[in-house]
């Protein structure tokens, strides 16, 4: 089991209920994760996939987790 | 000066001007996004942003970087607003000053399109009908129902 | 607000710029054409515009008007300098909104190139060595007289 | 004979030192004009034709002219 932490912005946030929060897993990449997510948070389900950070850098769906890592998951942006 | 900030005040535009000027230029390009009264049919009143700041501000500079780097520019500059923001405001400027025009215009509108594409940043529009939703993230949500409701 | 003027004052960029501000409009794009401190390996010092006003006045509101049927934009304006300029000054300011900004960058870049082109003013510079030259006139004249000198 | 007002500006105003003048001319287009010019004012053979207009219109070097037209000799513009 890995040891992360997830963080929740904005329409996701909303959904989840949470900024962020820890979260104890057997997912292999930040895709697996998300799924998993949609099951202690059924509101996501009204939401696909859209960007994932790990540790402060933009990463891939595919991107391997490692124990400590912070995941970020982002809605689509809509800046400017 | 800083080549880009999030900022959660007004953007002092002639402050901003003045620290892009250069006698070596001949062209200066200046966009600004400005929060518009309708989106989608839909009367807008007032808007936020939500801005991870950290990730902002480090895609927010390698995106000048970038400009710096591939336009025949020699200066260039942003600012995004954070929090919320009244009509007309605007929420995003970028400058750009340079020895001719074309290479300006061109690196100006770079910048921006980047910015509107990769800053981890989102605007939720506050409705006159009392309503309130997150830009672009409607049609994802739609999408996904209707996905649902097929399976 | 005049849509197009000749002025021989410095341009008021806080008071164009309000005059294009419109709640319906998201994007806004200003170019400005600064006096450049060096053309072509020159030391420039100053310049002064000479203006053919009742032609400039004229193809200048029509390249405002052109803009305005091409493009989806909601206002457009350029104000263009007459007489003595300093460095840095701008010498040319051009401002177009929209609701959407790849209109307003299309339509500003199409005013600028226009002016360039169509509008009878001649820009004489004056150089740090003491010599003077009218731009654009220095290739003319010398392709002439290698002209003269083949004949 | 026709009597035209031939106008001249920027370097072709400083070759020919006038910024107007009354002219005298069988020329029967712009072009014929300014040709006649050259050995009025031989400095403006420094100088080839740029642009011409006809009572504030913009012409072509090939639009014939009529008694009482202004004709303006415009050298390469360069505003902005």
């Amino acid at each position: 089991m890995k040891q992360l932490t997830v963080h929740w912005f904005a329409a996701y946030r909303e959904a989840t209920g949470v900024a962020s929060e820890p979260v104890q897993t057997d997912a292999h990449t930040a895709a697996e994760l998300f799924d998993e997510m949609l099951s202690k948070h059924p509101a996501l389900s009204a939401y696909h996939r859209a960007l994932v950070a790990i540790n402060d850098e933009m990463a891939d769906w595919t991107s391997p987790l490692h124990d400590g890592d912070r995941v970020l998951f982002f809605p689509p942006v809509a800046g400017g | 000066m800083n080549p880009f900030e999030i900022s959660s005040r007004a953007v002092d535009l002639a402050a901003f001007r003045h620290s892009l000027a250069d006698p070596s230029c001949g062209g200066y390009v200046v966009f600004e996004g400005w929060v518009r009264d309708h989106n989608e049919g839909r009367a807008v009143q007032r808007l936020a942003y939500e801005v991870y700041e950290p990730l902002a501000m480090k895609e927010g500079l390698a995106i000048i970087q970038e400009a710096l780097e591939r336009f025949d520019i020699s200066h260039a500059r942003a600012v995004h607003r954070a929090g919320e923001l009244d009509l007309s405001e605007p929420a995003v400027a970028v400058g750009v000053s340079a020895a001719h025009r074309d290479a300006a215009f061109r690196a100006c509108r770079y910048i921006i399109d980047e910015i509107k594409h990769r800053l981890p940043i989102w605007k939720k529009e506050y409705y006159a009908d009392g309503t309130a939703e997150w830009v672009n993230c409607r049609q994802c949500a739609t999408s996904h129902a209707e996905h649902d409701s097929a399976a």
